[in-house]
């Protein structure tokens, strides 16, 4: 591969969104389009031919690297087990109000997070993170959570009392000192 | 006034105190040393004393020459400095304590400071060889999102997003609070007016970066609309954001389909 | 390339984290872990020969996709993004602390550099490069820190075992005082 393809193939990899003509050469300086546009096809004839898992493909006027279709299914499979052992912001937002405020109801973990939290909540208790412990003596009886033992497994502490306390979260994230890292 | 204790070699004179006073001399910058056992590492090094053999009332006037010399430490390093200036004098009257045998090794009053210099002095050496690595590593991109997937529209980052947005924006609004003790006389600005400038902004550029929009506004109660605005076109789904970590900026784009319509709303 | 390959390759170009042996037998049900590591060293020998924009790098136990250092300069341009900082040395000099010694405590670590390590272990956590990982059972019940797989992908290390050996900072301490002589 030519040293012009090789720089392509890098910045066509790192880019979020599709990498058009102008860009390319707004960031090769000097090099003529007609060059950038024969390395970015000779680059992907390359992809193309020879059966390779992934390609570049034209998008919004630009380029970008895909997975080819074929390995779809496998691809799907691999992000999946990848979704499974992560858990999303709002999960894990609803997951800390539960386990500083616990014993908590739903309408209260809301309330913390200014937003309605059922649905995280719904993913917590089939992740097992969470679990209800009974229910609460005021109007319309709500459900009450509580953190579950997995939970603990799943961020390696042997018990709540050492979760961090509110007051040294605070001094952590608010520490005034001019952060010398 | 004696000669000093020390003397800087060359090389590490620019490296170590780069702040030359104009005519009153050469001024020491105690704050070039990470805390007071880098100082005595360097002051050993600078002698080419063994560590486990320090002439200690030697290094100690030294240490205490450096201190008097200080131009500038806050009182926090000051206190840090000053610990192991007691330490220093305190080994120095051990050793001067007339005793009948020898010491036994492990008796030896600088072996407390022997140790933490050693164990310092590695973790120094470490981070060396950790730099070197960090240099290397800084050089190669690795993608931080997730490639489009054949027949799978855009990844779906959406409602992720809107959590971020409001946890960056609760930490945006504190440091907001603490900036500003003073009064900010915004003008007015009406949520449909924000909201064809974002549109116009974002259909101009592409993607914004939200943190830098946001920080733009001259008052907070623009930019409070600017936010909602960001909101507004998050949930009726024409505008995408997110954000890859947190404390990060936010990108904004428009939702492809959206482009020839939110213009209009 | 073989098929194998091209479906590895696929993988790896398609996930966020490393992905691990055990990760892609999950999705290849069936086929021999040595066979898939065969074709993962056969695609990553692949893109390291003949000059190529971005290579598989091994890092936090697992294999991705990243560009090539002699490409940052583009990169940076394209994605307008200056020079990426260094952590400072105080920030760097925690880590290694933590890094060597883990788990530890704040005041353990504020003891091996001198200084006090609050801000610094602060950044160090909101870089994610390191963690909490519980309370020490100790007066005050301190909390306990280590570092995360963030580290490892930051520094390029396969695992902690990677870490510099004492052998190594010791010879690096010899080259010092060789130097002083």
């Amino acid at each position: 591969m030519s040293d012009l393809e090789n720089l392509v193939e890098a910045l066509i990899f790192v880019s979020q969104e599709p990498v058009t003509l102008e860009r390319l050469q707004a960031v090769l300086e000097g090099v003529p389009a007609a060059d950038i546009r024969a390395a970015v096809d000779a680059l992907a004839a390359g992809y193309e031919e020879g059966g390779r898992g992934i390609h570049i493909v034209r998008a919004g006027g630009g380029w970008l690297f895909a997975t080819k279709p074929a390995h779809d299914r496998e691809v799907r499979r691999l992000l999946q087990i990848e979704r499974r052992s992560r858990l999303s912001p709002a999960g894990l937002e609803t997951l800390a109000a539960i386990a500083y405020r616990q014993p908590v109801t739903q309408s209260e973990v809301s309330a913390i997070r200014g937003v309605d939290s059922t649905g995280a909540l719904k993913t917590l208790l089939e992740k097992k993170l969470v679990k209800i412990v009974g229910r609460k003596k005021a109007p319309g009886s709500p459900l009450v959570y509580r953190t579950s033992d997995e939970f603990l497994l799943y961020l390696g502490l042997d018990s709540l009392d050492e979760l961090p306390s509110e007051e040294e979260i605070a001094r952590i994230l608010e520490e005034e000192k001019a952060a010398d890292a | 006034m004696p000669e000093p204790a020390f003397e800087i070699p060359p090389a590490e004179e620019a490296a170590r105190a780069p702040s030359a006073g104009a005519g009153d001399g050469y001024q020491v910058r105690l704050g070039v040393f990470e805390g007071p056992l880098d100082l005595l590492l360097f002051l050993i090094r600078k002698k080419r004393i063994d560590i486990h053999d320090i002439p200690i009332a030697a290094i100690t006037r030294d240490y205490l020459g450096y201190l008097e010399r200080k131009t500038e430490i806050d009182l926090d390093r000051e206190a840090e400095f000053l610990f192991i200036a007691a330490l220093l004098i305190y080994i120095k009257s051990q050793m001067l304590l007339p005793r009948e045998t020898d010491l036994a090794e492990g008796e030896d009053p600088r072996r407390i400071l022997v140790d933490r210099l050693v164990e310092y002095q590695k973790v120094k050496a470490a981070c060396a060889l950790l730099r070197e690595k960090e240099d290397a590593q800084i050089l190669q991109w690795k993608r931080d999102f997730l490639p489009p997937l054949p027949g799978g529209g855009e990844p779906e980052p959406v409602e992720l997003a809107l959590f971020d947005l409001a946890e960056s924006f609760f930490l945006l609004m504190k440091r907001r609070a603490a900036e500003t003790t003073r009064t900010i006389r915004g003008r007015d600005v009406s949520v449909e007016a924000k909201m064809k400038e974002l549109v116009g902004l974002l259909r101009e550029r592409h993607m914004i970066d939200f943190l830098e929009y946001f920080e733009a506004h001259a008052s907070l109660e623009e930019a409070l609309i600017s936010f909602f605005c960001v909101l507004e076109l998050v949930k009726s789904r024409q505008a995408a954001a997110r954000q890859d970590e947190l404390f990060r900026t936010i990108r904004v784009w428009l939702r492809k389909d959206a482009r020839g319509t939110a213009a209009h709303e």
